[in-house]
């Protein structure tokens, strides 16, 4: 199969999850860039699976899906809090905490 | 058996006086001034009886040791004591001068309360010049001499609620201290090297380096001299260590201490490479010119006698360069006897007007104190060298020998003597004679002093009369002094001069002189303008050595210390901390700076990789 | 690896049950048991020191959490039982032996820590601190999959020791796994979260963040540097330097923070800088030296922030509490380098090993050291000047200290108490 | 002996701890302090009595055998002088000066162990453990008693302290890898090191000490400690500690890099010989220059010791040989300026420019001591400092070029000049305050007493010192 493809549209998604977390400031956007980052991973895994006709890569895959399910969870409440203290979920203003 | 007698001798000697200052040290709030000196007097004195019993019994001289001191490596230095002709007549001179003197102070510290501290000074001080002059080795000579030295201190510096005499007594040590370098050095090469025992081994030794070290240790110990016996540059001291008490500017600088620079040329005589000889004689000569100038212009009673003794300090040094080491001792015996006379008076005239200093408020005293006068006329006599007095021998004897080196040194000789003559008549004229410049008011009647200071001052006058037999060149016999002397120090080249024109060229220079010195008296006695501060000699010389070493210090610490050294650290840890809170600036609180850098690292990172392909 | 993270469950799961009221009091116990089950079936099945280093740790640590006065206790089980989850993840870290068990601990770790610095005095400073360190983490784990994906790409081998041989895909992959377990540990280009989660948390939480999951990265790093050493070769020199700057820099950092907690958050990066420097010179004795370097780092650590813990003010701690004062003068001292305290041991090990290994690194650690003994002694100086009134240890307090104390005396007095289980794994296991 | 001496260090730590934790008033600390400071005394008098042949002994302690680390103490005569000064001395301070809080027990009681431990060290390890702890104490003590400013210059003065121990440390190391025992006497058997890291090693030790030392220009702590230092511990630091870099001098240098002392090694060598032999007599003599400078005596006293010491360094550079004439002059010196120090200090205001004085007038007794004190300070003979600065000005003579012993011998003038200066401004001064009669206590009095008849007798036969200091050196 073309690896070299997969490999580019892997790292074309994650460049764009990691630009998005890095551009943008809305808590929920950044969690979606993350998310993207984590499907390219995932991508390239299967990817890997089907070169070296392994099935346990595909099933890393899945962690990685409750892993990201998890972080998402965590993420989520966090927002909720957040949103509770501030009224917002953008964290453009969190600056209390300084060196 | 002698040796054994000589040892018992030698402890009681030696111990005598350091027991006697220790008690007094002890009493001297109970005891009176009187108890003080009689305990002092008593002890000198015995020990002065014990150096003659030393010089009948032993009179060509014996080792004694005494104990282990330490060990350097493997060099073991030990103490012990070398009585030979020079170290007793010594020892005689200073023991006999130090008891006159002591019963003289009795009489003139009557009226000090801590008169009797002064006792106990005076009587260390002998113990310690005994110390410098039995001493078997340069090192022993080294304890003595600091030991005069610290004794130096200590009696300049007793009357130390006037701040100038700390000061005076401050100079006096440091500037002896620089000397003491010279003799630093000449103590540590021969021990650096191999320390042998004895004068005479070291001689040898010394005489067997390489020149380079000759000249080192020979003018180590020329400077050592110029130190202690007020010499060249160093004489600076002497003038203002007049601020001790007259009988100490009698005893240790004018009869003794200052006399120890003579006795370490006459030592080490064996030492001095024959190069150096001729700076030795330099530096007498040019001394002794100056004191005897500046000895002219002084309005202070005692500060005249000090630049006199500072000049015929000079001459004997002067005698050692050429070689007339017995004629440098005998005058240096005399002198001692004639020169504490002088001082001795001038004490009593001292005494007698309360205090009174400046010659330009006596004269005509001689119907006031009329012992005093007569006995001080004496020594003056005895110093311009009248015959038959003692100076009249031993000043020839230093003549005959410049005679007999060469013809300028001995026109210098016979200027220096004219000066001798010419000042002691000023002095002399100044004090006594002429109409009286005193007034009975603020100096009380003049009196004559008290019996204890008048008998000390007949003694001392008679000997500087009868002491001239000594070294006497009678027809029936050599000379006392110098053939017992000569064992110790090899007799120098006979002098082919007659005894009689010697004489009379004496008196001649007496005479004229004298009679110069009456007509600076009596017509002009404000001579030699600025003469009284030296011409300025003093300042010049602490311009090129004091001054600029104080201020290096207070600069040094002001700009180096607390200033470059003290910056430079406050300016590391300044950056340090300045790096500090850039680095804590970079913690700005925004997450998307964080997230920025991160990945910025995360990209050099890689890209360093790609590059390394 | 099973055993570790199955016990790790089993505490989690006692303390879980043990919202029974009278089993409260048991909890801690059963926990310490558990602790000290894993450290005893370690010993005796052999398993790597680093599972005996963190069990023990997390034995110092449940006492500490579980008296401090900042906890509530309704929330006491909560907390320990993060904790221990969090220490059960670590174990998994050091211990797994294919890439999916390490993924899933590491994520085990990373997530509990992000809800646990939520344990704090003011909320809203707590959830500005959760809010980034959970971004900056997230994002961190997607790389690390990034890289574990790119690894596989290339060589398609699941389970460790890695087996060397790949092309510059894997090298990139362990570039990027290498650059997100940096992040964890906080050395200093990827440190910023450390301020944060020390600053924010009450004291007893951040004694746990700041020795557990580090130490455990701190591990993992060592393993992959030591495995995968071949395939960083093209900048061996980056992580040389990385470990100086954050060696460097958290010493400077250090130097000018007032607060404690800022101090100590700065020195921890500079202490982790040191502790990569052997990794990252990949010289030959690391183990030993690293591990015991990391066995001080936890057990000072520890001892500074339950001190922390336990007085508010540091200042005039001499007065106020003098055996508290004693018990972190000699954390802090040893932290200093000063002998005969453990920390000189593990510094001068340290620069023994790195002797040959370039003047350069020797001059960054020796101006490091120098620099973060000024700010020990500032923090130092804070604790021994000041007249505060003396303060009441309560009973637990003063048996805590009294077991630190101990712990500590035994390092200084008779390192090999502590060191044996090193030299034993480093001689019988590999890691 | 030696047992003796590391079971006293235990003691000693062990009632460190006491006093530091334990709750209790002043007087009990106090008392605590006296007992473990004098017992240690007698009890190291009575086993030199009772046991001489031990003054000479050494003990190995292992401490890691994973590391291959081990504590080995030595005791030889001059560690043992040291250690009964630095007792007696710590007892009088504990008992003489009126101390701040029960802190101030505990720190004495540390730097004695610390001094015990350097003093007594038989590796580099042990020497290394008391040397970085022989600071700490007076740093804890200058911000916790002293002034504002002694505050301010106490980090400056640890942060040099703590350079010259990393720098030791790091020297330390080297020499770790090449002897794993670490004792001067395996480098001098059997392993020596490289010669390029002899050099290496040999300079970092080198600097390590001369800033302990100290030389120029690491020098501007010391003053300025001597200055701020809580009074309760100046005399021990300005009498004990700063003995330290010689100290390691005597111990570790000539046997690391034997080349560093070598007056006549050949080549480019000889150059670095002649151009550290320079830089320290240089460095005596811009101390003795500076101390003239100086507002208060103290500081003076400071600069004094310091030009001292750098000569004694040049000294000790020059290996075992010497050890005993350096050795000597380190107790000398010690014995000086413990006595110097404590009679100044104890004046009113001693530290206010002009405000000494009349001492003469008001205690006598003082006076005396201190003249006998600073005439053997600034080397006049009959007094001990004269002995020992003989003994060390000889072996410099003996092995350095004549110019290095004239820059040597200098300073014994401006030492005098400094010294007499101070001397008659306190003894003859006018004072600034009215005079009024001081009470010392007697026993205070037996101590100063005691310290002039050893300045005096240590004059007059110095070889018994000798014979004590001599024991069981060289080291190697």
């Amino acid at each position: 199969m073309n690896v070299a493809g997969v490999l580019v549209l892997a790292a074309v998604l994650a460049s764009i999850g990691m630009t998005g977390v890095l551009v943008r400031r809305n808590l929920l956007v950044m969690i979606m860039g993350v998310e993207l980052i984590l499907t390219a991973a995932n991508l390239l895994m299967v990817a890997a699976g089907v070169m070296h006709g392994q099935l346990d890569m595909q099933l890393l895959v899945f962690f990685v899906m409750m892993v990201a399910a998890a972080e998402a969870a965590v993420g989520l409440g966090l927002l909720v809090l957040l949103f509770r203290f501030r009224d917002t979920i953008s964290t453009k203003g969190l600056t209390w905490l300084k060196g | 058996m002698a040796q054994g007698i000589a040892q018992w001798i030698t402890w009681a000697m030696l111990g005598l006086p350091l027991g006697a200052s220790l008690l007094i040290r002890w009493f001297q709030t109970r005891w009176s001034v009187r108890q003080a000196g009689w305990v002092a007097a008593g002890a000198i004195g015995s020990s002065a009886v014990l150096a003659m019993a030393l010089v009948v019994l032993v009179p060509q001289g014996v080792g004694v040791p005494l104990w282990h001191w330490m060990t350097l490596g493997e060099v073991s230095l030990s103490w012990a004591v070398q009585w030979d002709a020079l170290s007793l007549m010594m020892a005689v001179m200073v023991t006999v001068i130090a008891t006159l003197i002591t019963v003289y102070a009795m009489g003139y510290m009557a009226h000090d309360i801590r008169g009797a501290s002064f006792f106990a000074l005076v009587s260390f001080f002998v113990f310690w010049m005994l110390a410098l002059v039995s001493a078997d080795s340069l090192l022993g000579l080294f304890f003595g001499w600091e030991g005069v030295g610290l004794c130096s201190f200590l009696l300049i510096g007793f009357w130390h609620h006037h701040p100038p005499n700390r000061w005076a007594a401050i100079q006096a040590f440091v500037v002896n201290r620089v000397g003491d370098l010279g003799l630093w050095v000449a103590l540590l090469v021969p021990l650096a090297i191999q320390q042998p025992v004895g004068w005479a081994a070291l001689s040898a030794q010394v005489a067997s380096y390489p020149s380079l070290l000759q000249w080192i240790v020979g003018m180590g110990i020329i400077l050592a001299v110029c130190g202690k016996s007020a010499q060249g540059p160093l004489y600076v001291w002497l003038p203002n260590a007049m601020a001790g008490p007259t009988p100490v500017s009698a005893l240790i600088h004018a009869a003794t201490m200052v006399t120890a620079g003579v006795y370490l040329l006459a030592r080490t005589h064996m030492m001095m490479p024959p190069g150096l000889q001729g700076v030795v004689m330099g530096v007498g000569l040019g001394t002794a010119l100056l004191g005897g100038v500046l000895a002219l212009g002084q309005e202070d009673i005692k500060r005249v006698l000090a630049f006199s003794t500072m000049s015929q300090l000079g001459l004997m040094v002067m005698a050692c360069g050429i070689g007339a080491y017995h004629a440098a001792l005998f005058h240096m015996l005399t002198h001692a006897c004639f020169k504490a006379l002088l001082f001795l008076g001038a004490g009593s005239v001292i005494h007698g007007l309360n205090g009174e200093q400046s010659l330009a408020r006596m004269g005509g005293l001689r119907h006031r104190m009329p012992i005093t006068w007569v006995t001080v006329s004496v020594g003056v006599l005895a110093m311009m060298g009248v015959p038959p007095l003692s100076g009249f021998f031993s000043k020839d004897a230093i003549l005959m020998a410049a005679w007999s080196h060469s013809m300028p040194v001995f026109g210098l000789v016979v200027g220096v003597s004219l000066l001798t003559a010419c000042y002691m008549v000023r002095w002399w004229w100044l004090t006594f004679m002429g109409p009286s410049r005193y007034d009975d008011v603020s100096h009380g009647t003049p009196h004559e002093s008290p019996w204890v200071m008048t008998v000390p001052l007949m003694v001392l006058a008679g000997l500087s009369v009868v002491l001239g037999i000594l070294n006497a060149p009678l027809p029936s016999h050599a000379p006392l002094l110098s053939s017992w002397l000569s064992p110790v120090i090899s007799e120098l080249a006979g002098h082919h001069v007659s005894v009689w024109l010697m004489a009379l060229l004496g008196v001649g220079i007496a005479t004229l002189g004298s009679g110069m010195g009456w007509l600076m008296a009596t017509r002009a006695p404000a001579m030699l303008p600025g003469a009284g501060q030296q011409w300025g000699i003093p300042w010049i010389l602490a311009c090129l050595s004091a001054h600029p070493l104080r201020w290096a210090g207070v600069l040094a610490d002001r700009w180096v210390d607390r200033g470059l050294i003290q910056n430079s650290l406050t300016g590391v840890s300044w950056g340090i901390q300045w790096v500090g809170h850039r680095l804590r600036g970079l913690q700005t609180g925004r997450l998307a700076g964080y997230l920025v850098g991160w990945v910025l690292v995360l990209m050099a990172l890689l890209g360093s990789m790609v590059m390394a392909w | 690896m099973g055993f570790a993270l199955a016990v790790g469950m089993i505490m989690v799961l006692i303390t879980a049950v043990s919202r029974v009221r009278f089993l409260q009091w048991v909890v801690p116990f059963l926990a310490g048991g558990g602790c000290l089950l894993v450290m005893g079936v370690g010993v005796t099945m052999g398993a790597s020191i680093p599972v005996l280093l963190l069990a023990s740790l997390q034995t110092l640590l449940i006492p500490i959490t579980w008296t401090s006065p900042h906890l509530p206790v309704h929330r006491r089980t909560d907390v320990l039982a993060l904790q221990l989850a969090v220490t059960a993840g670590a174990i998994g870290m050091v211990t797994a032996h294919d890439w999916v068990s390490f993924f899933i601990s590491l994520e085990l770790v990373s997530i509990i820590s992000v809800v646990l610095v939520w344990f704090g005095r003011r909320p809203e400073v707590c959830i500005e601190a959760a809010v980034k360190y959970f971004v900056m983490s997230a994002m961190v784990t997607g790389v690390l999959v990034l890289g574990m994906a790119c690894v596989l790409v290339d060589t398609g081998q699941m389970g460790f020791p890695l087996v060397m041989g790949g092309t510059w895909l894997s090298s990139v992959g362990f570039v990027l796994v290498a650059v997100s377990l940096l992040t964890k540990v906080g050395v200093m280009p990827f440190h910023w979260w450390v301020v944060d989660v020390y600053s924010v948390p009450s004291p007893y939480i951040v004694a746990h963040l700041s020795t557990i999951p580090k130490l455990a990265a701190v591990v993992v790093l060592m393993m992959l540097m030591g495995a995968a050493h071949p395939l960083m070769m093209p900048l061996p020199g980056a992580w040389v330097l990385i470990g100086l700057v954050s060696a460097l820099g958290g010493a400077l950092a250090a130097v000018v923070y007032t607060k404690p907690s800022y101090v100590l958050a700065a020195s921890s990066m500079s202490q982790m800088g040191l502790l990569f420097l052997l990794p990252a010179t990949h010289s030959p004795y690391m183990v030993e030296v690293t591990l015991w370097g990391m066995a001080v780092y936890g057990v000072t650590s520890v001892v500074l922030w339950f001190v922390l813990d336990r007085v508010d003010v540091p200042k005039g701690l001499a007065r106020s509490a003098p055996a508290l004062m004693f018990l972190s003068g000699l954390a802090l001292l040893s932290m200093m380098g000063i002998p005969p305290f453990p920390g000189f041991l593990s510094k001068a090990l340290l620069i023994k090993e790195l002797l040959w290994s370039g003047w350069w690194v020797m001059l960054g650690v020796v101006v490091s050291v120098l620099v973060g003994a000024m700010a020990y002694i500032r923090l130092f100086r804070t604790m021994i000047t000041g007249h505060e009134p003396p303060v009441q240890l309560s009973l637990p307090t003063q048996w805590v200290a009294g077991i630190l104390l101990v712990v500590m005396g035994c390092g200084t007095v008779y390192p090999d108490c502590l060191m044996w289980p090193v030299h034993w794994v480093s001689e019988h296991c590999l890691l | 002996m030696v047992a003796l001496i590391v079971g006293w260090i235990v003691a000693l730590v062990m009632a460190m701890v006491a006093v530091m934790v334990l709750p209790l008033s002043i007087k009990q600390a106090v008392r605590v302090g006296m007992v473990v400071m004098w017992g240690g005394a007698l009890a190291m008098l009575g086993t030199a009595l009772v046991a001489p042949a031990t003054l000479d002994s050494g003990i190995m302690l292992p401490w890691s055998y994973l590391f291959g680390v081990a504590l080995e103490f030595k005791v030889t005569g001059l560690s043992w002088v040291l250690s009964l000064a630095t007792l007696i001395a710590g007892g009088i301070l504990v008992g003489g000066v009126t101390l701040p809080s029960r802190w101030a027990v505990a720190l004495l009681i540390w730097i004695q162990l610390a001094l015990l431990l350097v003093l007594n060290a038989g590796d580099l390890l042990t020497l290394f453990i008391g040397w970085e702890w022989a600071m700490l104490p007076v740093y804890i003590g200058l911000v916790t008693h002293g002034t504002d400013k002694a505050k301010a210059m106490a980090l400056r003065m640890l942060m040099m302290m703590v350079t010259g121990g990393v720098l030791f440390l790091m020297a330390l190391v080297m020499v770790w890898v090449v002897s794993p025992s670490m004792t001067p006497l395996s480098l001098s058997n059997g392993a020596v090191l490289p010669p390029v890291m002899a050099w290496i090693v040999g300079g970092l030790f080198l600097v390590s000490f001369a800033i302990k030392t100290p030389l120029f220009p690491f020098h501007t702590w010391q003053a300025a400690l001597y200055e701020h230092c809580p009074s309760y511990c100046r005399p021990l630091v300005m009498a004990v500690v700063s003995k330290l870099g010689v100290w390691g001098v005597l111990q570790v240098l000539p046997v690391v890099t034997p080349g560093l002392g070598l007056a006549n090694a050949g080549g480019p060598v000889s150059l670095l010989v002649w151009g550290l032999a320079l830089w320290v007599s240089l460095s005596a003599l811009y101390a003795s220059v500076v101390a003239w400078g100086q507002s208060t005596p103290i500081r003076a006293l400071a600069y004094m010791s310091m030009s001292h010491m750098a000569v004694a360094f040049l000294g000790a550079l020059l290996g075992p040989s010497h050890g005993v004439m350096v050795g000597l002059y380190l107790v000398a010196h010690t014995v000086l300026v413990l006595g110097l120090s404590m009679v100044i200090q104890s004046q009113p205001n001693w530290n206010v420019t002009g405000g000494l004085g009349g001492m003469m007038g008001r205690s006598p007794w003082q006076a005396w001591v201190l003249l006998v004190l600073m005439l053997g300070f600034i080397g006049l003979p009959g007094t001990v400092g004269f002995a020992a600065e003989l003994s060390v000005i000889v072996a410099i003579f003996s092995s350095y070029p004549l110019i290095i012993g004239g820059v040597i011998l200098f300073p014994v003038v401006m030492n005098a000049w400094v010294g007499l200066r101070w001397l008659t401004e306190m003894v003859w001064g006018q004072p600034l305050i009215p005079v009024l009669k001081d009470d010392v206590p007697s026993w205070w009095r037996v101590a100063l007493g005691a310290l002039v008849v050893v300045t005096l007798v240590g004059g007059l036969f110095p070889w018994c010192l000798q014979r004590v200091i001599s024991v069981g050196l060289p080291l190697w």
